[in-house]
């Protein structure tokens, strides 16, 4: 291919991209200045502290509210009702269960290392809610902060968490435990590098690691990136209900065979501490997915209804407030379809074995990750603009994000299915054993294996 | 190894449409619950919960659960004549009957006859199998449709006759 | 790492297995069984199975007791499957003594067994799913189960522990709404197999868990000595309604579904199968249910069955269960053995596990169906 | 009616017309069973009884022959009674020899049955057949847990049901019924009998 062609294919390169999106400018920081606290200090310490405050006790009674959803969710999709007693359906039945389990007794087993035992659990839950200052849960002033390498950081906190699990399974001195804490390192490892490497796709078009900026692309855009990649988000979601130990990846903590894995010796107040970084991590990696995959914050519409509520000036405050609370809404709103696909999932599928849980993985989850970073990499060079370095000039890339037209979005959309395509040509190729949909074929092998070895043990019986 | 894969059976192995026709009837259920009745312990709708113990269940009306004593209707005396036939067919000996002579009037005439005096009942090891209201001649041992047992000690469990002929307080609950 | 001068740590990085022991209480042995596993890794190297934990001498107490009173201690033998429990114990009493059944009596049993049956595989699904991590089908199919349990609750008096049969019939006839009941059941029953083998039987997870583990051979399962269906599921169309008939069975119309490899998943399907097929019987049963009485007519007040001993086996849902029954002529056995089924069977766990992941040990013991009642007796 | 179906016991030629006791069951000398002619030819008196009973096929074999006798069962020319169904043991303290050992055998091919029974003295030891059924491994320990009977040549010879240590063989006639092993149960569970004026009620003092 030459210049001139890629030129001759590239309509929208005359058209000018449009104006940023507005954003809201008023913040409550001036609220709290107009009450004479210094500029600096206002910015920096008072306003992050009420939002963090506000953030963990939001959070956290969500995670409280997560449980009891989950039970009734799980209850609905088993056909019974669920929490029904304590409250109008059983609403008030999470603080029921907190109550309970801060009454419990703290049990330290004997032979247990008793200060790794006791740490474990805060481990885990710190790593989990130290990640929710970097979640951009709305627009303007919903967020706490908004670094440039968000997204990176979210991933190297989250991977401490792991540590509270390895280190609770060893310290609890107990056979099940380690083996839950062996199972969910190994784990854990593994599908963070598929998880990392489905975030690279929807960073191609994003081109920022920030977490605010990464929403603003796509409304820049006018595009969530789960429509350019969406083989990155099944790998993504995937791998994040094996990273949050949910099922059918939840081996650590399987309680048909390990009864509980890694927390079976904890009880009462620091047993919920994990139950606590589960939730909590359940959140973290679907709003992680909401943000990079579904658009975050925004959504088609957003502008028009809060204009209809406080009128068109972005720079007042009311338009500020109900702008920022609306995108939360959103925000919350999307966190809790992807929550609810987890809890609808885990109550319907068996539980996968380790070792297939590892093949899954590295065979299946990596590879296609893999290949989907290469292909979109290349379709999107094709794409740009011949003077940014490309050949088509479908996109188009500005200092506010992507700019595509409809012909780009509609190759983009093409190029998908040429990656479905390929990715399934490379699995087949790499997964020829364990790639058969034909089952009679499959059982035949397998019988023919086991009869095999089960010969060679009787003549090692025999002799 | 060579064997034949059609089209259809890669695509569908790809779009996971084996796991998505399951996450199918699971939603199926959910959505049904939110929107249907539930009368409880119904088969045919989506949530087959009964609220015990707000919901009482009906047993069936040969129901064996907690044993009394009948007597009878007329004459308000024990239906029992301490044959002591419950005691001996029970496969785990949790009856035992005590009895004595006594002189008893039946119109001017004065005969010895054997009644009861005690009966005791240990529902502890009770089996509930049926045996003893099963061979009691007078119809008198009877295995009631009451099925919660339950005492707050193990001396409760054992009942004595003022017990079974009284039968247990009930506490029942409303909606 | 063997050195001339061990050390303490060289010692620790030589053993390379552990034991890991399972049970007896643990959520996956389905009651008291303790499994004692040999792991390299999560491999499993050995299996020794310690059983008893319930063992109540049931043997030893039937010795001591009359006749009749021995049926309820049958129900709660292989207590999911009471029904077929009786069964066993009062045919062959009933052989023994030469008592002639009214068909209406027979038709009842086999209708009753057959409902048991299907409770039995229900409860056998639900635990079994349970046990790969399929939670959901845990619920649905106790949901099943319980209309069974409502039926044997207005038939019998009883849920779980029917006490359904007597020497020389039934103790009562069947209920006025038995038949609607039974029928009502029936016409929801299929549809929901369907449903679970919607979410099960091409799951891929469930395919992942269940295909080619714990292969048995026909003829290692025969050796074995297993029964029922784990058997069928190796390939061999033994079941004893048809090998040995008993009561009326030889007048329905069912098929003996078997497996072909002899894995986990054949083992699934069998009793998937079985299910369909115990549904067909009992309709056959309902829709051919003669009237008459349920008690034979000349069944003595004490019985006493003529000195001389009889073996009868049923088909249970767990495989061949039977009794040896020694009579001495008095009103109570001179000697009663229990052919377990579950006793017997649980012996190939060891076949089947050893290479497997500790997984995988939980689905075979799921697989295998045992009932630490009757293993245990 | 299938009670007593020739077909799976005895084939049909094979049972006389059996002569109805009264008050008795029907007991018949298997005179032209087809099983029990072949093996009275190869084992001659080692095979002391067969009878028929209640349609059942049952021969009485000396212990010393016990395991010829079902090794040529299980893979003797066309007989192949591959399924052995149970192992036991019945107990007649008055009778010499007091023990008598049970098999029940079937054949999942030809669906036929039969029942091997032999007398064996108290102590002495009978011959394992682990290595001719697999599965009479957990039987013959049963049957030793129960009865005390030694199986030679079983690999694993030790207590199923009961615990290790425990003392007696509750299946033997001797063995009461109720009969409380309460030193046992103190020494290995550490439960000691309650004091005659126990309190059961249940009720927590403070």
């Amino acid at each position: 291919m030459s210049g001139p062609i890629a030129l001759h294919w590239a309509p929208q390169a005359a058209s000018p991209p449009p104006p940023p999106p507005v954003v809201p400018s008023w913040s409550p920081v001036e609220l709290i200045e107009s009450i004479g606290v210094p500029h600096g200090f206002a910015e920096y310490v008072v306003w992050p502290a009420v939002q963090l405050a506000l953030i963990l006790f939001v959070v956290l009674t969500a995670v409280a509210y997560l449980t009891y959803l989950e039970r009734k969710v799980a209850a609905f999709i088993q056909a019974r009702l669920g929490p029904m007693r304590v409250g109008p359906v059983g609403l008030l039945q999470p603080l029921a269960d907190g109550l309970k389990l801060l009454s419990k007794e703290d049990l330290v087993p004997a032979g247990a290392d008793r200060f790794v035992y006791l740490a474990a659990p805060v481990l885990a839950v710190t790593a989990a809610l130290g990640l929710l200052v970097l979640v951009p849960f709305g627009a303007a002033w919903g967020t706490v902060t908004d670094i440039n390498i968000g997204l990176l950081f979210l991933l190297a906190v989250a991977s401490i968490g792991v540590l509270g699990i390895v280190l609770a399974g060893w310290a609890s001195n107990s056979k099940y435990a380690l083996l839950g804490a062996m199972r969910s390192s190994a784990q854990l490892v593994s599908y963070e590098v598929a998880l990392g490497l489905a975030l690279v796709g929807p960073l191609l078009f994003a081109r920022t690691l920030s977490m605010q900026e990464i929403v603003e692309s796509q409304r820049f855009t006018g595009l969530w990136w789960v429509a350019v990649q969406p083989l990155a988000f099944v790998v993504y979601f995937i791998g994040s209900l094996a990273e949050t130990n949910r099922a059918p990846f939840d081996l650590p903590e399987s309680e048909s065979e390990l009864v509980a894995g890694f927390h079976v010796e904890y009880s009462g107040f620091r047993w919920s501490l994990f139950f606590m970084a589960e939730y909590a991590n359940i959140i973290i990696t679907s709003a992680i997915a909401a943000t990079v995959f579904l658009g975050g914050w925004s959504m088609p519409g957003l502008e028009t209804a809060v204009s209809w509520i406080a009128g068109t000036d972005a720079t007042t405050p009311l338009y500020s407030t109900a702008f920022t609370l609306l995108s939360i809404g959103v925000f919350a709103g999307k966190v809790l379809v992807l929550v609810y696909v987890v809890m609808w999932v885990r109550w319907t599928l068996p539980r996968y074995r380790y070792d297939q849980l590892m093949d899954l993985g590295w065979r299946w989850l990596i590879p296609v990750s893999l290949a989907n970073i290469l292909i979109s990499a290349f379709a999107f060079l094709v794409a740009m603009r011949p003077d940014q370095g490309g050949l088509l000039g479908l996109v188009e890339v500005t200092k506010n994000g992507l700019w595509m037209g409809w012909a780009g979005t509609a190759y983009f959309l093409l190029v998908n299915l040429a990656t479905f395509a390929m990715a399934a040509w490379l699995l087949a190729k790499l997964n020829k054993t364990a790639w058969s949909t034909d089952l009679h074929a499959l059982r035949r092998v397998e019988a023919l294996r086991r009869a095999g070895r089960l010969a060679t043990a009787e003549e090692a019986r025999a002799e | 190894m060579s064997e034949r894969r059609s089209i259809g059976s890669v695509l569908s192995r790809l779009l996971l449409v084996d796991l998505f026709k399951g996450l199918a009837v699971t939603l199926r259920y959910n959505a049904r619950a939110l929107v249907e009745a539930r009368d409880g312990a119904d088969p045919t709708q989506a949530i087959y919960t009964a609220q015990y113990p707000k919901e009482r269940p009906l047993v069936g009306e040969r129901w064996r659960g907690a044993p009394k004593l009948n007597n009878d209707p007329r004459t308000g005396e024990s239906l029992c004549i301490a044959c002591n036939i419950c005691a001996l067919v029970c496969p785990v000996d949790v009856i035992s009957v005590g009895q004595a002579n006594r002189e008893v009037r039946d119109g001017e005439k004065r005969k010895k006859k054997k009644v009861l005096t005690t009966f005791e009942f240990d529902t502890s090891r009770c089996m509930f199998c049926g045996l003893c209201q099963e061979q009691c001649p007078t119809l008198c041992l009877e295995l009631t449709q009451e099925f919660e047992l339950a005492v707050e000690s193990r001396a409760g469990l054992v009942w004595d006759r003022e017990m079974l002929e009284k039968g247990i307080h009930v506490v029942t609950y409303k909606k | 790492m063997a050195s001339d001068t061990p050390s303490a740590a060289a010692h620790v990085f030589e053993q390379t297995e552990m034991l890991l022991n399972m049970g007896p209480q643990h959520p996956s042995t389905h009651g008291v069984l303790r499994v004692l596993l040999k792991l390299d890794g999560e491999t499993v190297v050995d299996l020794d199975c310690d059983i008893g934990y319930l063992h109540r001498g049931v043997e030893k107490i039937c010795e001591h007791d009359t006749y009749p009173m021995i049926t309820p201690y049958f129900d709660r033998l292989d207590y999911v499957a009471a029904v077929n429990g009786d069964l066993v114990y009062v045919e062959a009493v009933e052989r023994l003594m030469g008592v002639e059944l009214p068909r209406r009596a027979e038709y009842l049993r086999v209708i009753l067994a057959e409902l048991q049956r299907i409770a039995s595989h229900l409860l056998w699904l639900a635990t079994h799913a349970l046990d790969i991590g399929a939670a959901t089908i845990f619920l649905y199919a106790f949901r099943e189960r319980e209309e069974i349990l409502k039926i044997f609750e207005n038939f019998t008096g009883a849920r779980l522990t029917a006490h359904a049969f007597r020497i020389g019939g039934l103790q009562w006839d069947a209920n006025p709404e038995f038949v609607r009941d039974v029928l009502a059941f029936l016409d929801i029953l299929p549809g929901r197999i369907d449903e679970y083998e919607t979410i099960l039987s091409e799951n891929r997870i469930w395919l992942a868990r269940t295909v080619g583990i714990g292969v048995l051979t026909a003829a290692d399962a025969i050796d074995t000595g297993l029964t029922g269906p784990v058997l069928r599921g190796s390939g061999v169309a033994y079941d004893v309604r048809r090998a040995a008939p008993y009561s009326v069975y030889p007048e329905f119309d069912f098929e003996i579904p078997t497996g072909d490899t002899g894995d986990t998943y054949d083992r699934y399907l069998v009793r998937m199968q079985e299910l369909r097929q115990s549904v067909r019987i009992v309709r056959q049963a309902i829709e051919g249910l003669p009237e008459g009485s349920v008690m034979a007519a000349r069944v003595p007040r004490v019985i006493k069955p003529p000195a001389g001993e009889v073996f009868h086996t049923n088909e249970s849902p767990k495989g061949e269960i039977g009794v040896y029954l020694v009579s001495d002529g008095t009103n109570t056995p001179y000697r009663l053995r229990v052919r377990p089924p579950c006793f017997v069977n649980l012996q190939a766990l060891k076949q089947l596990a050893v290479g497997h992941l500790v997984a995988d040990v939980v689905a075979l013991i799921g697989t295998i169906d045992i009932v630490l009642g009757e293993v245990d007796r | 009616m299938t009670k007593d179906d020739p077909n799976n016991e005895a084939s049909s030629e094979s049972r006389p017309t059996a002569k109805k006791a009264k008050g008795g069951i029907d007991v018949v000398e298997a005179t032209d069973d087809r099983l029990v002619e072949r093996l009275r030819e190869r084992f001659g008196d080692a095979i002391h009884s067969a009878v028929i009973m209640v349609g059942q096929r049952v021969v009485v074999v000396a212990v010393d022959s016990l395991a010829e006798v079902l090794t040529y069962l299980k893979s003797g020319d066309e007989l192949k009674f591959d399924l052995l169904l149970d192992v036991t043991a019945v107990h007649r303290p008055a009778e010499t020899p007091p023990f008598e050992l049970v098999y029940q055998l079937c054949s999942t091919s030809t669906l036929e049955r039969v029942r091997i029974k032999s007398g064996i003295e108290d102590g002495a030891s009978a011959q394992s057949v682990t290595g001719i059924w697999r599965t009479a491994n957990w039987l013959e320990r049963e049957c030793f847990d129960m009865f005390g009977i030694v199986f030679e040549g079983h690999p694993d010879l030790r207590r199923i049901l009961l615990p290790e240590g425990w003392e007696g063989h509750p299946l033997r006639k001797e063995y009461p019924v109720e009969f409380r092993e309460n030193r046992w149960v103190a020494d290995t569970l550490n439960i000691h009998a309650l004091p005659d004026d126990a309190d059961f009620s249940g009720k927590v003092e403070i």
